[in-house]
């Protein structure tokens, strides 16, 4: 395989049937501009260097039953390693992690549990994968008030908790550089859109926030993000997008949040054929695991430059500044921040 | 002597209404599978006839549990189809039955998940009674606009839509939210639709010897018997016939003395109801089944109901079937994708089947006079 | 001879019935050619072959002894062929000025040119007394005047054969007189007319000669100056008609029906529909309502069964009040109603024929039980009602009523509210567009249940009917009750002059 | 005045869409067939031209660009709505049928279609927009007028109105509009004055598929970057804005504004003045425009009246 580029499912080995890596789709296409793609992207990625057979596979419907009836589909199909993006597979592999122990997961976003919360396990065959979100935000929105924006606006897709981790890391981010430069205020609107889709209506939002004087909107919500870019190209303001580099997307993308999704799958998915498979195991992936950072190559700052990232990320990895995360306050207007006044917008 | 009169209830069966009705559909359902394996043909020569023989299998591609699996699938479709083809006999378009679905999904969310109280049988009754009176009450609306000021019920039902699906969001929000999936609650187990021996039938044997179950459960026998009642309601009662003669003409409906307003409110009220029975059978399938999502989306069940309706001719009993038959391909196209398909052939299968079911009109006609030919051709003999 | 159109052994068929057999019709130029016979004679089928809305299987057709094709309306206004069909072919929310013009306009760039149009238009209805307002919606001009626009869009047309496909079935005495008088100028000037009506007296009014048609086949054509109207009728029904409806002394009984100074309102003009209008029917009594289209008559008699509301008034049955009651109380209580309009109200076409039998008693426990429907008891009823009325239809009880004939359907509604025996039975025009012999057959039946003591309101356009028929006429102009008068005493003269408005009853006298 | 000028400008986004496709719903109905599948024809417009944006950037950009995906878009709709003219006005399909199955058919279509063609079996399609007009020379410099119609503008815009008026004079001042309206009314009459009926009908549905396919275009490019084979229902609203429009051209443009302007403000109210304080939650306001076009159409109906022939299939041996 590796030959020449197709869809999906290329390089089907000689005599051998079937697909080895799999992955199930969250309910969102494989080109979601977030963690469907981003997934699938380091398995394409991994699979055509190591010329393995791969192939993704969509549910029926956004159901536990249905996740496993895709899940046992793959199996049927060859898997031997499958990948799930996002917290609703979390009682998926729960439950398949025990039905298939000769097959393993890797399961972005989350970590098993069962239904009601009570249990929580991750079986040798299993990996779970989280990510420090809020650190990715907070580099976001350091930057962006450091490059010289003061008036910020955060437009999430829905309040899921990864999605409340970018926005939460978004506001402490923007709060400490502002401490730093000794700007005594910061205007951050804050949103949750509702939806993961790009629509005029999210359009014209973004639209009339830039009319009201926001500078950049971090729009962390798939594509959504589209519909924001649009608005910015008519008002020319500034993006910042999320998950994964969108700066080819629109000229108005001055950053990206990125969390390390392709990065982290490849390296799960290198642990597993070398026979390191960390079985078990939750990881998180943050600073200290390159699982977060801005693409600073295509990054349009101003004054914000490679070293005050470094140093910055630097300090995120070693761990000398703790962030709250969405476990630590239920509202964005809980973190306690006194310089960045936080404008829920309901 | 017997065997003519035989023949004779033959032919009589064969130029039957039912039957040459179903019999275009059925020709109109080969023409798209036709068409199916044209595009298959296309888009990947090799797998196109392994892909075809996966649609054609389509539930049984995974034995017993798969066929479970459709029947499940085809639960929710049975009843919306239901609900757009009541309205059609009754002469209304529903295209409102999106809304009418989710508010009926978050009325059983909300009796399933809060009223606890309620002991095994009685809770999921009562969840499903609340979809359905909630899901009537959503209809209830462009029914009035409709008879008493003259509100197409198209466009007052695309608007209830939109209304019904921000009002479930903020409805779950406010009351039944698992903040951390962005879903409702999981409902409690007292209100989980019984298996009714289902299990015992739709499973697959694994490997290891433990047994695989499929998610049906005894809401397709619900959908069956309320198809049923449909049936018997719209055919067999003065009430049916009351509200068929106002959807053909409402002003001979009014002369022969029947509140014409009335029935119209009714059928509309009656077609919401069988949407949100069906969005309350959908979400009381059980921890591992269906939870409401919270998103700006409108509900795709209740415009698939449209063609399921159409494809049964809006019959309940047709409907029955029609759905059964979707539910069934369009699981066979999703084993498509152990191929190297783009899943969405099967959406364009689909939509070819529901074309070729508009030219049922002439395949009867067509139909009538081959049979007709060959009563004459008989008769010489 | 000099024929301008021969039609020359045509014939057309349809599923089932060959509605045209080998017929051969020659009209000559300048000449008025009825054409007569029953109900599903053939008499449209033809004229439809000939005006290119159906092609026959055989038979030629020629204009000025050239074989010519008509394949569609368009060929057919080529030729100089107009038709005003019997069932008007009129947008209803267009104007008057629109209707004519569709098909034929003047444009310029594409762009209408309304403006010569309407000239043309007004100088053609002035040259033959065509009154219109070019400018009104057909929606809400009274069936005469659109009668004149469908001539008006012939003449437009400049054709020189005009078809008149049963033009005087809707209209008022008046209005008749009128259009024989169009004809015949029509006629003087060199255009040559096909005439079809089931009505004898205007045959003999204006028609040179006359083609009878009689279930497909042609039976002859005839001079009409040397043939009487018996003989033309026996020659279309194969046997003799009665004209004269028979009918003894009435005797009257208590009223059983009576309406007290009943107003209706109109949705648009403050001006009434009805007027203070009272009237009492008494037992075995046929009163007739009078009087030209659209002075009321519809609304009075939709205020009475209940199908619009009322402003003011009383309408007392067998004493009791009902002014408030519902369609289905009226029914239940012994009123029977044969509508004007049999597809708005008389009819559900897409009910079978048995289904439109029992529309107004479905309901009683003779035909459901506890909210079933006992369809074996319906269809024996229903199959006893298609027999004792000889309602035809292709499938029997099970037609859909659609496709039953007009006449057909005329009779199953008029046996439906017959044989409910109804204390007071209105009739709403029972006759219009049916043949002699069905029209004698209703007659019957109103007279049979005058005589069994019931009350009948008849409410007619045909001055014959009227006079005939009934025991009492009220005429009614505008809105109001404006004669009160005894058939047997008055002239059709008299008659005519109440309906116009010209003489009525001095105020307070007695109704 | 920002806002002001914010609102009147997204106010257009959402209104010219479903004023052109509105529009084309009106010609098919007013000819006497119904196209529920408007959605599925903008759908197929959209993907067609925007995928040609697609193919050509880089080598052009601009207004021509625009101007030739358009036409790409019209051609589309027109093409693909000949299917349903073939079941509707040939075969005398039930036109339901018929339309629903071709809403189906059209997102599987697109997105069957990008991901064959495309790199990856991604289904989007992205596009530059280069489309945009900061400022008309002149216009955009008159004031508040040029602040409302003259910045931040799209030709598609101006092409919308312009479609309006056209429609206006092609429905009530030409040959063919009459003869159209004649075939939606009272076909037999139509075809008795020699008129062709399924030519003319024909030419309705065409004409919507063609407007529809230009909405689905119209709709995409102001609000988006990339096309996902979806234009969010649009076509339904459009379908809803003909009959709120009661099937008049100048109706459906009040329709279509007094909906579009229901949906900005809407969108817009965390900036508005007012709305921004009231404390209510994004759902209610996101329900408005909806429930305000209830509540119009209750007192506006009353006379509504559809035409009359509308979906039913024209026989010429029907009586
Ligand atoms: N479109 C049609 N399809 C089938 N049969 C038809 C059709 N039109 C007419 N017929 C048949 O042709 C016969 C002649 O009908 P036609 O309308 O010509 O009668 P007619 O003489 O005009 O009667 P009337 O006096 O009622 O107008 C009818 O018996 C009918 O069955
Ligand atoms: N389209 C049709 N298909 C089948 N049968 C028909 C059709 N039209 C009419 N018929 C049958 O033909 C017979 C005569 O119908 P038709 O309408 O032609 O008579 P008609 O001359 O118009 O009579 P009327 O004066 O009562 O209207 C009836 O038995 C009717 O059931
Ligand atoms: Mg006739
Ligand atoms: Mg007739």
């Amino acid at each position: 395989g590796g030959t020449e580029p197709a869809p999906e499912g290329e390089g089907e080995g000689e005599g051998e049937a079937g697909y080895e890596i799999a992955m199930i789709t969250d309910i969102g296409s494989i080109d979601d501009k977030s963690f469907n793609q981003g997934t699938w992207e380091g398995i394409v990625a991994y699979a055509e260097e190591n010329d393995i057979t791969h192939k993704y596979y969509k549910p029926t419907e956004q159901s536990t039953d249905a996740y496993l009836a895709a899940i046992q589909l793959a199996v049927d199909g060859g898997a031997k390693i499958i990948v799930t993006p996002g917290f609703l597979f979390e009682e998926p592999i729960f439950i398949a992690q025990e039905q298939y122990p000769e097959v393993n997961f890797i399961l972005i976003d989350g970590n098993p549990h069962n239904a009601d919360y009570s249990v929580f396990r991750t079986d040798p065959n299993t990996v779970g994968i989280l990510y420090a979100e809020e650190q990715s935000g907070y580099l976001a929105g350091y930057a962006a008030v450091k490059d010289g924006y003061t008036k910020l606006g955060f437009m999430g897709g829905m309040a899921v908790p990864a999605v409340v981790r970018f926005g939460y890391g978004f506001a402490q981010g923007a709060e400490a550089a502002a401490e730093e430069l000794g700007i005594t205020s910061i205007d951050l609107k804050y949103h949750y859109t509702g939806n993961f889709d790009a629509t005029p209506e999210n359009q014209t939002l973004a639209a009339s926030w830039y009319a009201e004087g926001i500078e950049v909107i971090f729009a962390a919500g798939g594509l959504v993000g589209n519909s924001v870019m649009s608005a910015a190209e008519a008002a020319e303001k500034a993006v910042i997008g999320v998950d994964i580099d969108q700066s080819i997307e629109s000229d108005t993308v001055i950053t990206s949040a990125m969390k390390g999704l392709a990065a982290s799958v490849q390296s799960a998915l290198d642990a597993y054929y070398s026979g390191s498979f960390p079985g078990g195991e939750s990881l998180i992936y943050g600073a200290d695991k390159d699982g977060v950072q801005l693409p600073m190559a295509t990054s349009k700052f101003k004054t914000f430059s490679q070293a005050d990232y470094d140093k910055v990320f630097t300090a995120l990895a070693d761990g000398s500044i703790v962030l709250k995360n969405d476990t630590d306050a239920e509202s964005a207007t809980d973190l306690g921040l006194s310089i960045v006044k936080i404008t829920l917008v309901d | 002597m017997n065997t003519e009169r035989f023949k004779e209830r033959g032919m009589l069966f064969l130029r039957s209404q039912g039957f040459n009705r179903a019999s275009a559909s059925v020709t109109a359902i080969l023409s798209g599978l036709l068409f199916g394996l044209v595009i298959l043909l296309i888009s990947n020569p090799s797998q196109a006839f392994d892909g075809f023989l996966i649609i054609m299998k389509g539930g049984f591609s995974t034995g017993a549990k798969g066929m479970g699996q459709v029947f499940y699938f085809a639960t929710p479709l049975i009843l919306t189809g239901l609900s757009v083809g009541f309205a059609f006999k009754t002469g209304l378009f529903n295209i409102g039955a999106a809304g009418q679905f989710v508010m009926g999904a978050f009325a059983a969310i909300y009796i399933g998940v809060k009223w606890t109280f309620l002991p095994a049988p009685w809770h999921w009754i009562v969840a499903l009674l609340g979809a359905a009176l909630i899901g009537g009450l959503w209809a209830l609306i462009p029914g009035l606009l409709k008879a008493y000021l003259n509100v197409h019920e198209v466009i007052s039902t695309i608007m209830m839509n939109y209304i019904g699906m921000y009002m479930a969001n903020m409805l779950v929000k406010a009351t039944v939210y698992d903040s951390r999936k962005n879903l409702s609650m999981i409902t409690a187990e007292s209100s989980v639709l019984p298996k009714g021996g289902l299990d015992a039938v739709f499973h697959n044997v694994r490997s290891s010897g433990t047994l695989d179950y499929s998610t049906v459960n005894s809401g397709i026998y619900i959908a069956i018997v309320v198809a049923i009642i449909m049936y018997v309601i719209l055919n067999k009662t003065t009430f049916g016939y009351e509200l068929k003669a106002c959807g053909f003409n409402q002003n001979a409906s009014k002369y022969a003395g029947i509140n014409e307003k009335r029935s119209m409110v009714l059928s509309m009220v009656i077609a919401g109801a069988l949407a949100g029975l069906g969005g309350g059978l959908l979400y009381l399938s059980g921890a591992n089944g269906r939870q409401l999502k919270v998103i700006d989306v409108l509900a795709m069940e209740g415009f698939n109901g449209i063609p399921v309706a159409l494809l049964g001719l809006s019959n309940p009993i047709g409907i029955i079937f029609s759905a059964i038959f979707i539910s069934y391909i369009t699981q066979g196209g999703n084993y498509l994708q152990s191929m190297d398909f783009v899943p969405e052939v099967i959406d364009i299968i689909v939509a070819c089947i529901i074309y070729f079911s508009a030219f049922a009109l002439i395949i009867r006609n067509i139909i009538t006079k081959l049979l007709k030919r060959k009563k004459s051709e008989g008769g010489e003999a | 001879m000099d024929y301008i159109i021969e039609m020359l052994n045509i014939t057309k068929e349809f599923p089932g019935i060959i509605a045209n057999d080998d017929i051969t019709l020659q009209l000559k130029r300048g000449e008025i050619h009825a054409l007569l016979g029953e109900n599903g004679a053939g008499k449209s089928t033809l004229m439809s072959v000939l005006f290119g809305l159906y092609q026959p299987e055989k038979g030629t057709i020629k204009k000025e002894g050239k074989t010519v094709r008509i394949n569609n309306p368009n060929d057919a206004n080529t030729l100089g062929i107009g038709m005003v069909h019997q069932h008007f072919k009129l947008v209803h929310n267009f104007t008057v000025l629109q209707n004519i013009i569709l098909g034929v306009e003047t444009t310029k760039h594409g762009f209408l040119k309304m403006e010569e149009a309407r000239e043309r238009v007004m100088e053609l209805s002035e040259r033959y007394g065509l009154f219109i307002d070019p400018d009104a919606e057909i929606q809400d001009i009274t069936v005469g005047m659109q009668q004149r626009v469908e001539i008006l869009k012939m003449l437009y047309r400049d054709n020189e054969i005009l078809i008149f496909d049963e033009p005087t079935a809707v209209l008022t005495p008046q209005e008749i007189e009128e259009l024989m008088k169009i004809m015949r100028e029509l006629s003087e000037e060199g255009k040559s007319i096909l005439f079809i009506t089931h009505k004898l007296n205007e045959i003999k009014a204006v028609a040179d000669r006359c083609t009878v048609l009689r279930k497909g086949k042609l039976i002859g054509t005839i001079d009409v100056e040397a043939t009487s109207k018996e003989e033309m009728s026996e020659m279309m029904v194969g046997r003799r008609v009665e004209f004269a409806v028979e009918k003894g002394e009435a005797h009257l009984g208590e009223p059983a029906f009576e309406v007290r100074e009943l107003t209706v309102g109109d949705k648009h003009h403050a001006k009434k529909k009805v007027k203070d209008v009272s009237f009492t029917v008494k037992k075995g009594e046929i009163v007739c309502i009078a009087g030209i289209d659209g002075n009321g008559q519809s609304e009075l008699v939709y205020a009475i069964t209940g199908l619009m509301p009322i402003e003011k008034g009383q309408i007392l049955l067998d004493g009791k009040d009902i002014t408030h009651a519902t369609v289905r109380k009226r029914n239940r209580d012994g009123m029977s109603h044969i509508p004007e309009d049999r597809h708005k109200h008389g009819l559900v076409l897409d009910f079978n024929l048995a289904e439109n039998l029992v529309l107004k008693n479905y309901f009683c426990p003779d035909f459901q039980h506890r909210g079933f429907l006992k369809f074996d008891k319906i269809y024996e009823y229903a199959d006893c009602l298609i027999d004792r009325f000889d309602i035809r239809s292709g499938e029997g009880l099970t037609t859909p009523a659609r496709s039953m004939s007009g006449g057909n359907q005329q009779k199953a509604i008029v046996a439906r509210e017959i044989d409910q025996d109804p204390d007071i039975l209105i009739a709403v025009q029972p006759t219009r567009g049916l043949d002699v012999g069905a029209i004698e057959y209703i007659h019957k039946k109103l007279v049979a249940q005058r005589d069994a003591g019931k009350a009948v309101l008849l409410i007619s356009l045909e001055l014959e009917e009227v006079m005939n028929v009934s025991d009492r006429i009220l005429v009614i102009y505008e809105g109001e009750i404006v004669g009160d008068l005894d058939p047997k005493t008055t002239t059709f003269q008299e008659l005519g002059l109440y309906m116009s408005g010209s003489k009525r009853k001095e105020r307070g006298e007695a109704v | 005045m920002d806002i002001l000028f914010l609102v009147v400008q997204q106010t257009m986004f959402f209104s010219i869409p479903l004023l052109i496709v509105a529009l084309g719903g009106v010609f098919t109905e007013r000819g006497g067939v119904t196209n529920i599948a408007l959605d599925g024809m903008m759908i197929m417009g959209a993907f067609t031209s925007i995928l040609f944006i697609n193919k050509m950037h880089g080598s052009m950009s601009g207004q021509s660009l625009l101007l030739i995906a358009i036409l790409i878009a019209v051609v589309t709709g027109m093409v693909f709505s000949l299917l349903h003219a073939y079941a509707s006005i040939n075969m005398k399909a039930d036109q339901i049928i018929s339309g629903t199955a071709l809403n189906m058919f059209a997102p599987a279509f697109a997105i069957y279609v990008a991901r064959m063609i495309q790199a990856n079996g991604v289904q989007q399609i992205t596009f530059v927009n280069t489309f945009r007009i900061p400022k008309v020379p002149l216009l955009g410099d008159i004031p508040l007028i040029g602040g409302f119609f003259f910045r931040n503008a799209y030709i598609t815009t101006y092409i919308g109105l312009a479609i309006l008026v056209v429609s206006v004079i092609v429905l009530y001042r030409t040959r063919f509009g009459l003869r159209l309206r004649a075939c939606g009314e009272h076909p037999h009459a139509a075809d008795s004055v020699g008129i062709n009926v399924y030519k003319m009908r024909y030419a309705g549905v065409v004409i919507s598929g063609g407007l529809a396919g230009l909405g689905g275009l119209v709709f995409v490019v102001p609000t988006s970057t990339q096309f996902n084979a979806t234009v969010s229902g649009y076509g339904f609203l459009a379908l809803a804005v003909m009959i709120f429009g009661q099937w008049k051209p100048m109706r459906v443009l009040f329709a279509a504004f007094f909906f579009g302007l229901m949906k900005t403000v809407a969108s817009a109210y965390s900036v508005i003045p007012v709305l921004n304080t009231l404390g209510i939650s994004s759902d209610v306001f996101k329900m408005v425009p909806f429930i305000a076009t209830l509540i119009v159409l209750a007192f506006s109906s009353k006379t509504s009246q559809a035409p009359r022939a509308v979906a039913i299939p024209y026989d010429k041996g029907s009586r």
